[in-house]
C-alpha cells in the first residue's frame, strides 16, 4: 500500500480508497456506477467485489438525493465518501452541500459536525464540451463551512483521502480528469500529506506562479521553458482551495515581486482573482509589477478541439504572460 | 411494538397536555415577537399539534426526528425543553443552537432532533442518510421525516423516497398536509391532490390519517412503524390537517376564506381531544384549567430563564464555522 | 389523428429504411471515433432505432423534440442532414452547432429539435417550458421529451411531470427504458422497476410498448398523440428497448452478461421488421440491399462533405456566449 | 407609470412588472407564491387580478423544473420573468441555470437564444439565518452566457426590467431584501436606465468606494461620515455585476488612487476579489495604496441580531478601513 514503484493518478485515487475503506469500518461509499461499473473513470474498479455493496454503494441517478444522504449518514457517525462522478453534476446537489453540509455544524451550535467526503472529477480537455466540462473547484471554495481539495500529484491523490477522512468537516475532493492517466512525478518516500499548506512544486526567483489540479503540469512545463531563458519562476501548487494557504504564496511573492496566477476556471470571479486580491491587498509595497493570470475563456467549453484548447490555459500562455511580465516578450 | 391503543386515561392526558404545551408556548412566541424579542420568520404549529404529538409520541430515544422551518410543535413533541427552545429564538449564547439558529433551526443533538430545515424538502435527503447510518450502524432505530404538503413537490422528495425504498432503510415519512404551501393551495399546485397515492411510485405503503386527531395518528403511527421495524422497508403517513394561522406571523391570507379556517377551527384536535374525554368522563373538572396553568407556569419560568441569558457574544460568530473535532452523539460541545 | 396504422408497404419501407440510416450512420460514427476524428464521449443508439423511428414519424414539422446526449438516432429521424450532424461531429463549422456542441450536442432550429442535453434529465423541464410556450403561443404543437430509465430517478423527472400534468401542457413524455444507466440495472435502481406505474403520481395516462417493435411503437405514439392534441395534457410513453452497445464507445460491460445482450439482438427492430416484411412479402428481392446502399452512399457522401468543411476557428470562439439578437426560429443566426 | 413622486423599491419593482406585462403579450410570469399570495415581498401583489392565472403564473414547489420550464418557453419565443423567491433556493435551480440556460446559446451555435429573465430576492439582514440570508450574485457572476444585474436604487428596481426583457440572453436580477422598503434616493426624471454600465453615486477625490446593491447606502453613509473628516469618496455603485463595466471603476481608481470594495458576499472568492484583481492587472502603477476590501464574514448568517450584524459589512466598517488606507486611523 505504500507508494513504491510508479502509479497512476487513478490508481493513487483506487489505493486511497481502498485504504480508508479497509481501515476503518464507518467508511463507505455513494455513487453513481462507482460499483458493478467501476467507476467512470475505472477510479473504483474491483472495490465492489472486494468490499460488498453495502459499503461500495451505487445509487440511482439522484444526485441531491444521495449527497444529503450522505450529509445524514456523517451526521450520525459514519464516514461516508460520496462520488458525484463530475463536478458537472454537482450543481444538482448543490443546495445539499450550501445550504446543509455548510450549515449544519454552525447553525446547530456546534451539536453536529459533517464528516462527509465528496469526491468528482473536474476540468476540460477530453473533447465532452459544454455540459461535461467545467472546473468548478474554485467557486466552490467560495462557501464557508466546506473544505475544497484538489490533488495535482501522485502523492496528493494517493494521501490526501485519509487526513480529508478525519477532518471533521465535509471535504469536497476535485480530481482532474486529464490527471488519471498521469504517472509522474512520484515520491515514493512520502506516505502522507497534510490538507493545510500549499506547496512549492519548483523553486525560484523571477516570477511566483501560482496554480492547483490540472493546470500544475501546464505551469511546470512553463517553468522549465521559462528557465531556458534563465527566468526563474517559483511554483506554486495550492492544494488547497479552502481554506487557502496565503501565508506560502505571500512568501514567494515577497521574494520574486512578481506574480501569475493559473487557473483552469472561467476568468471572472475565479479563484485566482482572490489569490489576486489578497496579494494586493497584502503585499502590495512588495510588488514591482501588475499582477496577471491565466485563466479559461468565458465560454462554455466547445467541443471542437481547436477551440477547446484556445479556451483553456495553455503553456504558451504562461509563458508569454511571464515573457510579457518581465518586459522580455 | 404496538399492539394496543393505548386508550388509558394516563396516556390520553399525556397527549392532551402535549398539544397544549404546543399551542401555548407559541402563543407566547407571538407575544414575544410582537414585542420584537423573536425576530425574523416564525411559523406557528397552531392546529398541527395532533400530528407531531401522534407521531413522536410514538418513537423512542433511539429514534431520530427530522423537521422542517415549522418545527416547535415537533421540537416539543420530542421533549426538548422550552427553556433551551425559547433561549434560541430569543438569540441567546444559552439556547439549544447558542443563538444561532433561531425559530427556523431548532436541533438538538441529545434527542436526536436534527433540525429544524428551511429549505423546503432539503430535510428528506437527511433522514434517508441518518437512516442509512443507523442501520449501517445495527441501531434499531428508526427516522421520522417531517414535510409538507408543498415539499411533495421538490425533486427531493421523489430522490429521497426511491432512495429509502431501494435500500428498505427505516424512515416514516410524514407528510403534514396542512393543504396549503404557503398561499398556494394544494389543489392548485398538483394534478394529483391525493398525496398518499404519491408513495406507489416507490412501492412503499402509505396510509392517510386525520391529522386534527391524535388518537388515529398515534394509531396510523403504530402500524406503519411495526412495518419499519419489522425491517420492511420505509412507510409512507400523510396526515391531513390545517394550520389556524398565517404561513408565517403575518400574512393576508387572502388565498383562502374565513369560512374554510372557521370551519377547519371546528376539528381543532385540542378541543376536539378535550371534548372527547369530558364527554367520555375521562378529563375530570378543573383538570384542564390545572394543566393549563402548569404549562403556563412552565412557559413563565422559560421565559424568565431565557431572557435572563446572555446573548450570544459577536466574539463567537466564527465558532462552530468548522468543527475541530466531531462531538459526541447526544452531547453538544 | 391517427386512426389506422400505416401498415402500406411504402410506410413499413419508410420506417425500415429509417431504422437503417440511424444503425449505419452510426457503424460509420464508430469508425470515425477509432480513427479519432469523432472525439469525447460517442454514445450510440444501436439497438434502439425502433423507438425515434415510431415516435418521431408519427409527429409533425409543427411539433418539437428534446433529446438526450444519446440522440443521433432522434436527430435522423427528425430529419436532420447527415452532413450537417457529421460535420458537428468532425467539429467544423459547417456542423450543425458550428462544431461547439459535438456528439452530445446536436440542435437544429430548422426541425424544432431542441437538443442534445447532456444533464440526466435536464431536458424534461425544457419539453414542459417549450411545450408551455407553444401553447401560449396558440401554436398547436406537441413536445417529444425522450430520456432513459435511469432520468426516472432525477427530481427533475418528478417536477417536470408534475408541471406538465398540472397545467395541462402538449408534451409526450417517451422514456426509451434500455433496462440500464450506464452500468446500473434499473432492477438495482428502483424499488418500483415498473416506471410506466410512475406516471400515475401524476395523474398521466401511460403506455408501456415494445420498443423493439417500430410499429407498436407507432400506434403507441398515435394514442397517446390522440390523447394529446385533444388537450387532454400530456402522455407517457415507456418504450422497452436495448442498447447493444457499450454505454459510451467503450466499458468493459461487466454488469451484464453476453447472454442477456444476445436474447436482446435477437430482438433487433430492424432484422425484425426486414424479417417480417419478407414474410409477408413485402420487402422484395434486392429490395433490402438496394436501401443498404443508397443509405451507404448518402453516409459517404455526408462524411465527404463533412471532412471537406472546415474545423470551426479558435477566432470565433466567443462568438454566441452572448447572442446580439434573438434568432428566428426556423433560422440559423 | 413614470417615476414621479415617492415610490418605494417594492413598488418600483412592481410598477416595472406590471408595464412589462401590459406592453408585451410575450411576457409572463412564473413564480412560487406569486399570485394568491401576492409575493412572499408582495411585490407581485395585485397582478394576479389583473393579468390573470395564464400570465402570473403560481408554480408548485419546484424550482429546478420551473426554471427550465422558463428556459424552454424563452427559447420558443416567449418573454418569461421566473421569481425564485430568494437567491437562497437558487441552487435547487443552478443546473438549469449553468448547464442549460448559460449554454444553450453557444452550444447550439446561435440557433437559440434563452431571452429569460430570473429574479430573486438576495441578501442579509432579516434575521432568518444561515439558509435564508445568501448574496450569491457576485458568484453567480462567474457564469458566462448570463448578465447578472443588481438594482441598488429606485430608478434602476423601475426601469432595469426593461432592458433585460429586451435583451436575448438570460438575465438575473437580485433584488436587495433590506431595500424593498427605501423609498430614496429617487429621480423623477429618469425613466430608462441601461443595463451595461455602473454609476458614480457620489464623486469624491481621495478614494474609491465599489459596491453595489445593499451595500450601496452603506458606503453613501460611510462617505457621508467621511466628508465630515474632509475625505472625499467617489462611491461607484457597479448595478451590473456581469458583464462587468471595469472601465468606470479603473477611470475612478485611477483619479483617488485607492480603492475600498464593499460586498456582502462571503469574502473569499466574491466578486470583490475579481474588482480588486482586475485594479491590480490593470491600474497597478496608478495605486497609491494597496487594495482593501469590506466583506461579509466567512460564515454561515447566524440569527441572532448582534451576530449577524456582526457577520455583515457596516457603516463603520467602511469608515474605518478608508481611515486606515488613508493613515488616518
Ligand atoms: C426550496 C424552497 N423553496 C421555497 C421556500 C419558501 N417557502 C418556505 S415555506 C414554504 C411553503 C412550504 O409549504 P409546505 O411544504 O406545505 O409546508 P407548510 O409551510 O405548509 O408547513 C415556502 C414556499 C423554501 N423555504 N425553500
Ligand atoms: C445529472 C447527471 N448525472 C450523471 C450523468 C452521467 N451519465 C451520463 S449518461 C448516464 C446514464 C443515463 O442512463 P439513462 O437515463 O437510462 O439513459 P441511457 O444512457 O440508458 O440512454 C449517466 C449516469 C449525467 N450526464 N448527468
Ligand atoms: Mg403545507
Ligand atoms: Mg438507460
Amino acid at each position: 500500500m505504500t507508494g513504491a514503484g510508479p502509479l497512476t493518478y487513478r490508481e493513487a485515487c483506487r489505493q486511497a480508497l481502498i485504504e480508508a475503506l479497509e481501515s476503518d469500518p464507518r467508511v463507505f461509499m455513494m455513487g453513481e456506477d462507482i460499483g458493478a461499473y467501476g467507476g467512470c473513470y475505472a477510479v473504483t474498479k474491483g472495490l465492489l467485489e472486494q468490499f460488498g455493496p453495502e459499503r461500495v454503494r451505487d445509487t440511482p441517478l439522484a444526485e441531491s438525493g444521495f449527497t444529503g444522504a450522505g450529509i445524514g449518514a456523517a451526521m450520525v457517525g459514519m464516514r461516508p465518501i460520496v462520488e458525484l462522478m463530475t463536478c458537472n453534476f454537482s450543481l444538482l446537489a448543490l443546495d445539499q452541500i450550501m445550504n446543509s453540509a455548510a450549515t449544519l455544524a454552525h447553525m446547530s451550535g456546534g451539536q453536529f459536525a459533517v464528516p462527509l467526503v465528496i469526491r468528482m472529477a473536474t476540468g476540460a480537455g477530453r473533447r465532452v464540451a459544454a455540459q461535461h466540462s467545467h472546473s468548478l473547484e474554485g467557486w466552490f471554495a467560495h462557501i464557508p463551512g466546506v473544505k475544497v481539495l484538489a490533488p495535482a500529484v501522485i502523492e496528493d491523490a494517493r494521501y490526501m483521502l485519509g487526513p480529508a477522512l478525519a477532518d471533521p468537516n465535509p471535504v469536497l475532493i476535485f480530481e482532474h480528469v486529464m490527471l488519471y492517466n498521469d504517472t509522474g512525478p512520484h515520491d515514493p518516500s512520502v506516505t502522507e500529506v497534510d490538507i493545510s499548506s500549499a506547496a512549492v512544486r519548483r523553486e525560484g526567483s523571477d516570477v511566483t506562479l501560482v496554480t492547483y489540479g490540472g493546470s500544475l503540469r501546464k505551469c511546470l512545463a512553463a517553468a522549465g521553458q521559462l528557465a531556458e531563458e534563465r527566468i526563474s519562476a517559483d511554483v506554486i501548487d495550492l492544494r488547497i482551495l479552502r481554506p487557502l494557504d496565503s501565508a506560502t504564496v505571500l512568501e514567494s511573492v515577497r521574494r520574486t515581486r512578481r506574480c501569475v496566477i493559473v487557473d483552469e476556471a472561467w476568468r471572472s470571479g475565479s479563484i485566482a482573482a482572490e489569490i489576486g486580491m489578497r496579494i494586493a491587498e497584502e503585499a502590495f509595497f512588495d510588488l514591482d509589477a501588475p499582477l496577471r493570470r491565466v485563466c479559461s475563456a468565458e465560454v462554455p467549453v466547445p467541443y471542437a478541439p481547436a477551440m477547446e484548447d484556445a479556451a483553456l490555459p495553455q503553456v504558451d500562455d504562461i509563458v508569454g504572460t511571464v515573457r510579457q511580465l518581465l518586459g522580455k516578450s | 411494538m404496538i399492539d394496543k391503543p393505548h386508550l388509558d386515561r394516563a396516556h390520553l392526558l399525556e397527549m392532551l397536555e402535549g398539544m397544549l404545551r404546543i399551542r401555548l408556548f407559541e402563543a407566547r412566541c407571538v407575544e414575544l415577537y410582537q414585542a420584537q424579542k423573536i425576530l425574523g420568520f416564525l411559523h406557528l404549529y397552531d392546529g398541527q399539534e395532533a400530528v407531531s404529538v401522534g407521531v413522536i409520541g410514538s418513537l423512542g430515544p433511539e429514534d431520530a426526528v427530522v423537521a422542517t422551518y415549522r418545527e416547535h410543535g415537533q421540537a416539543l413533541a420530542r421533549g426538548l425543553g422550552m427553556d433551551v427552545l425559547m433561549a434560541e429564538m430569543l438569540g441567546m449564547e444559552q439556547g439549544c443552537c447558542r443563538g444561532r439558529g433561531g425559530s427556523m433551526h431548532i436541533f438538538d443533538a441529545g434527542t436526536r432532533f436534527y433540525g429544524g430545515n428551511a429549505i423546503v424538502g432539503a430535510g428528506l435527503p437527511l433522514a434517508v442518510g441518518i437512516a442509512l447510518g443507523d442501520s449501517m450502524m445495527r441501531r434499531d432505530a428508526v427516522t421520522a421525516c417531517f414535510f409538507g404538503d408543498g415539499a411533495v413537490d421538490e425533486g427531493e422528495f421523489h430522490e429521497s423516497l426511491s432512495l429509502a425504498a431501494l435500500w428498505q432503510l427505516p424512515v416514516l415519512f410524514v407528510c403534514e398536509n396542512n393543504l396549503y404551501s404557503m398561499g398556494m393551495a394544494l389543489e392548485r399546485a398538483t394534478a394529483e391532490p391525493d398525496i398518499a397515492k404519491k408513495a406507489a411510485a416507490y412501492a412503499m405503503p402509505a396510509e392517510v390519517v386525520d391529522g386534527m386527531d391524535v388518537v388515529a395518528v398515534e394509531l396510523a403511527t403504530g402500524r406503519a412503524l411495526e412495518h419499519i421495524r419489522a425491517g420492511q422497508g420505509p412507510a409512507f403517513l400523510e396526515c391531513r390537517t390545517y394550520r389556524f394561522r398565517a404561513h408565517s406571523m403575518f400574512d393576508a391570507q387572502s388565498y383562502r376564506t374565513r369560512e374554510e379556517v372557521a370551519a377547519w377551527r371546528e376539528k381543532d384536535p385540542i378541543v376536539r381531544l378535550r371534548g372527547w374525554m369530558e364527554d367520555a368522563g375521562l378529563l375530570h373538572e378543573g383538570e384542564y384549567a390545572a394543566m393549563e396553568s402548569r404549562i403556563r407556569a412552565d412557559i413563565d419560568a422559560a421565559v424568565a430563564w431565557a431572557e435572563s441569558g446572555s446573548p450570544e457574544s459577536p466574539a463567537n460568530l466564527m465558532k462552530f464555522v468548522t468543527m475541530d473535532h466531531v462531538p459526541q452523539e447526544g452531547q453538544a460541545s
